[in-house]
């Protein structure tokens, strides 16, 4: 047992209440917030995990920056989507119906079909 | 001996704040303490020999994410989207 | 009752997965890995061009990892933009009278500036490098937003497009440079390897810090129906 | 040569996303006709270099792994490169005419496409644990930019609701690599197989294979993970339903797949084969179950490409612990279920997008009457479905004969059934298409027409579709080119 595992096994479990929260949290924003908590885990598990004999490795840590950046640029892409979709419909999370303005009768040609 | 009571605290204090996140009541708090668990998380990287990941952790991690999350946070709280209902829906419905 | 139910059963699962991952993370640490990356790297950390070894991966021995992350960046950029509905940067509602804010912005960003700058030098021999600083960078911008700061070059148009791609866009002319000049894919000409990584690295900065700026500033929704164009053309 | 085809591959998407981001519509839609050719003349040339010396492996920046990051080019992903050329290149021109250049927010589309055909060439070709998980996210973001193109309320409920479901999948997927060089210290495919079959290695951890399965096949749409594909499938623009049917839940099955046959036999078990085959099969029952009952034609389609996809994992359980030819024989019948399903369904997507812009509506009822206006589109959904139930002499009849073949041959009968109620169910729901457009209503004359390159491409690739059981052989015959002397393994 090294420190390096130590933050490993915290990565553990860092993963599993952030899938916990992801799953289980209905606001968008709050399951973002788990999903970076989950994210965070990873990274610690994947730097933890190869550094177990207390050697810095800088392979994982490379992968790891990748990752970082790679997850904000979901988040940020996920935050304008909701805030978006709020602002649309009102609903911060996707359990609620869906928005009830579609499924009108009326056959209208979709302005984004060219003539 | 130091070191291993240094890593344990930070560990339990990275875990406390997860759940915290988690189970804040509200939304805006939790946000904040997201932001703090990034610089716990940047603390836990210098730990791990990895000053890299720590600069980025602290820059993107915590400081972009936590301000992009706080923004959208007060909005979704504040904003009232009955208002702006009218002239929303454009072109039909999609296909 | 349901939501009980379904609680409970998530926990369960969550416990499962944690025991699993936990008693996985256990036997693997328990036998030391048949191949040693860090060995091999640091054997060949001299000809990558950079002393810092997490830059010399980064943008030397997985270089394509990071193009293709760039890209990643750049696609999250334009979903942004394509949706913007950019609030007039004249808006009052913009400008902020917190005066703590308006000390910060003053006293700050020209030393985040700074700071950016020494960590894009600093990446080739200590930590530090594009990311970092580029994420400084974008947080001075996102402050100065905040301080009211009209960016005009933030609207979506032909301005912020070319922002976001200049860094990919000398990344890829690299990238297919070096092929031209004969040797594989991304395989920088030994004489100029440290310049180019420094050249991808600086205009990497700016992109990066674009796209995270754009998508800050593209957050936001406003009233305007229509997605707002600075060209039309 | 070869390093001029992986720049065409690699990175010519690449240069095509930020050209087309710098323009508009119109003339992103000139330059992508451009780069639509180069991009198939160059799938073509690596088809002839492999075929000519056989697979290669291609080390990037000229680091062999594990330090760097290495291709690997053999038959079947120059199957994949051009069943991708095929597709898309259709998709894209389909698009430049069907998108209204006239909307601000379309221009995103070129930028947005081509970063997905960058990120779909990166995984065919991609032999590092890590980097296919970089493509894997260059393909969800930008699938997900584009089913939200627009931003109309529902298209961003479904967007949401995907990209909730890739991040889940690449996270899972993201811990089993960090697993897996936990253990091996390396990142290869190749490498990690390598490993494990050598002697005096500690055996694998089946937890890391279980990670990344579970993380590709909630990209892939596995039942009962499926939930997210139907409403993001079915909102977005046809032509970019086309895409994410025919192709991009593909990639992480790809992945999935030569995880699987690479790594499998050391880390996987009897078991595991079997819960993914069973799970395959519950999908193509209640994937076509669903498709029969949606009220928007859409719907119809994007249910469907649930159950099709169901079959693909099939090849779990008959690759598992089988003699060779009979593992190789499953193999062949998936991939061909692969592109069967692609052409077949990409056919679907654009002439049910022609049906709905001609009568105005995507609800299935509102159909009536169409068959005697638009009888081309019809009779292109007609033939792609031919091909979903697995009529002769459809590619769809070519992949569930070898898989039956092998089925039997493994001793697997449970499959049988599966097979055939697949057929039969996906039989009745487009009949059921077929009949709504058949019925006359009155006061329902008035239809749009849409141009006629709309209709030919989707007749097109239902033709391919069809055909494709008649050159069955020569297709997987790419698939097996064999690997060339020196190079790699």
């Amino acid at each position: 047992m090294t420190p390096s595992l130590l933050y490993a096994f915290a990565g553990v479990l860092l993963c599993s209440l952030g899938l916990f929260g992801f799953i289980r949290l209905a606001h968008l924003l709050r399951k973002l917030l788990a999903f970076n908590l989950m994210g965070s885990g990873v990274f610690l598990v994947m730097v933890g995990l190869a550094q177990r004999d207390g050697e810095p490795d800088p392979v994982p840590q490379a992968l790891v920056l990748t990752g970082i950046v790679v997850a904000i640029a979901a988040t940020a892409l996920a935050v304008v989507l909701i805030r978006r979709y709020y602002h649309l419909s009102g609903q911060a999370t996707l359990a609620g119906p869906a928005a009830t303005q579609h499924g009108t009768a009326k056959p209208v040609v979709r302005a984004e079909d060219r003539s | 001996m130091i070191d291993w009571l240094v890593d344990g605290l930070l560990v339990l204090a990275l875990l406390v704040t997860a759940l915290a996140v988690l189970w804040s009541r509200s939304l805006f708090r939790a946000v904040v303490v997201f932001i703090a668990f990034g610089l716990l998380m940047t603390l836990a990287w210098v730990r791990l020999q990895a000053p890299d990941i720590a600069l980025a952790e602290a820059a993107i991690g915590s400081g972009l994410t936590g301000v992009l999350l706080l923004d959208a946070a007060r909005h979704l709280r504040d904003s009232r989207p009955g208002r702006h209902q009218a002239g929303e829906r454009r072109g039909g419905q999609s296909e | 009752m349901m939501r009980l139910l379904a609680s409970a059963l998530a926990i369960a699962v969550c416990l499962v997965f944690a025991g699993a991952l936990a008693a996985a993370v256990w036997q693997i640490a328990g036998t030391p890995a048949p191949v040693s990356l860090p060995g091999l790297l640091a054997d060949n950390l001299a000809a990558s061009g950079v002393e810092h070894p997490v830059t010399a991966v980064l943008l030397n021995f997985r270089s394509y990892d990071t193009l293709l992350e760039i890209g990643v960046l750049v696609i999250a950029g334009i979903a942004g933009i394509s949706m913007a509905r950019t609030t007039s940067l004249e808006d009052p509602e913009l400008r902020t009278s917190d005066s703590l804010l308006y000390a910060l912005q003053r006293w700050f960003v020209p030393l985040m500036l700074v700071l950016a700058g020494y960590l894009l030098w600093a990446g080739s021999d200590r930590p530090g490098g594009a990311f970092q600083a580029g994420a400084v960078l974008a947080a001075s911008g996102v402050m100065m937003r905040l301080g009211g700061i009209p960016m005009p070059f933030l609207r979506p148009g032909l301005l912020l497009r070319l922002g976001l791609a200049l860094g990919f866009t000398v990344f890829l002319l690299v990238a297919v440079a070096s092929a031209a000049g004969g040797e594989a894919f991304l395989a920088y000409p030994k004489a100029f390897t440290k310049p180019l990584i420094l050249a991808i690295e600086t205009v990497l900065t700016f992109s990066i810090a674009m796209v995270l700026l754009a998508l800050f500033v593209s957050a936001p929704v406003n009233q305007a129906l229509e997605p707002e164009e600075g060209d039309p053309g | 040569m070869t390093p001029w085809l992986m720049a065409g591959l690699l990175f010519t998407p690449l240069a095509w996303a930020v050209l087309t981001l710098l323009v508009n519509f119109n003339r992103g839609r000139l330059i992508s006709w451009l780069g639509i050719l180069v991009q198939v003349v160059v799938s073509l040339g690596l088809w002839a270099a492999v075929a000519g010396d056989g697979g290669f492996h291609y080390q990037l920046g000229g680091w062999p792994a594990p330090l760097g990051i290495e291709l690997r080019v053999d038959g079947l992903a120059v199957t994949f490169v051009l069943l991708t050329a095929l597709v898309a290149a259709a998709c894209g021109w389909h698009a430049s005419i069907y998108l209204d250049p006239a909307k601000a927010w379309h221009r995103y589309f070129w930028p947005l496409f081509w970063f997905l055909w960058a990120g779909l060439n990166g995984v065919w070709l991609g032999g590092d644990l890590f980097n296919l998980y970089v493509g894997l996210e260059l393909i969800s973001l930008s699938a997900v930019g584009l089913v939200a193109l627009g931003g109309e309320s529902a298209a961003l409920r479904a967007a949401i609701r995907y990209l909730m479901a890739a991040l889940l999948g690449s996270l899972a997927y993201l811990l089993g690599v960090a697993l897996i060089y936990g253990q091996f210290g390396s990142l290869s495919i190749a490498g990690v197989s390598r490993l494990l079959g050598e002697a005096g290695t500690a055996p694998g951890q089946t937890l890391p294979l279980l990670l990344m399965l579970f993380g590709l096949t909630l990209k892939t749409a596995l039942f009962p993970m499926h939930g997210w594909l139907p409403p993001a499938h079915g909102i977005a623009r046809s032509p970019v339903s086309a895409l994410l049917s025919a192709l991009v839940v593909k990639a992480s099955f790809y992945i999935a797949a030569r995880i699987w046959l690479d790594l499998g036999g050391y880390l996987g078990s009897y078991g595991l084969a079997q819960l993914i085959g069973g799970l395959g099969a519950i999908a193509v029952i209640w994937g076509s179950w669903r498709a029969l009952w949606q009220a928007k034609l859409k719907q119809v389609v994007a249910y469907s490409s649930v159950a099709q996809i169901g079959y693909l994992f099939l090849l779990f359980p008959l690759t598992w612990g089988v003699a060779e030819p009979v593992s190789l024989q499953a193999q062949q019948g998936i991939t061909l279920q692969i592109i069967s399903h692609a052409l077949a369904k990409a056919a679907m997507f654009l002439a049910a997008g022609n049906l709905i812009m001609s009568v105005g509506s995507n609800r299935v009822d509102a159909l009536a009457g169409v068959s005697r206006f638009l009888p081309f589109s019809l009779f292109s959904f007609g033939l792609a479905g031919v091909s979903l139930m697995g009529l002769p002499p459809s590619g769809g009849f070519a992949a569930k004969w070898l898989l039956l073949q092998s089925s039997l041959a493994s001793g697997q009968w449970w499959w049988l059934p599966v097979l055939l109620a697949g057929g039969l169910l996906s039989a009745a729901y487009v009949f059921r298409v077929y009949r709504a457009s058949f019925m006359e209503r009155a006061g329902t004359d008035r239809f749009f027409h849409p141009s006629r390159s709309l209709e030919v491409i989707p007749m097109i690739l239902a033709l391919l579709s069809l055909g494709l059981g008649l050159v069955a052989g020569p297709v997987l015959s790419v698939m097996v080119l064999p690997f060339g002397e020196g190079g790699g393994q």
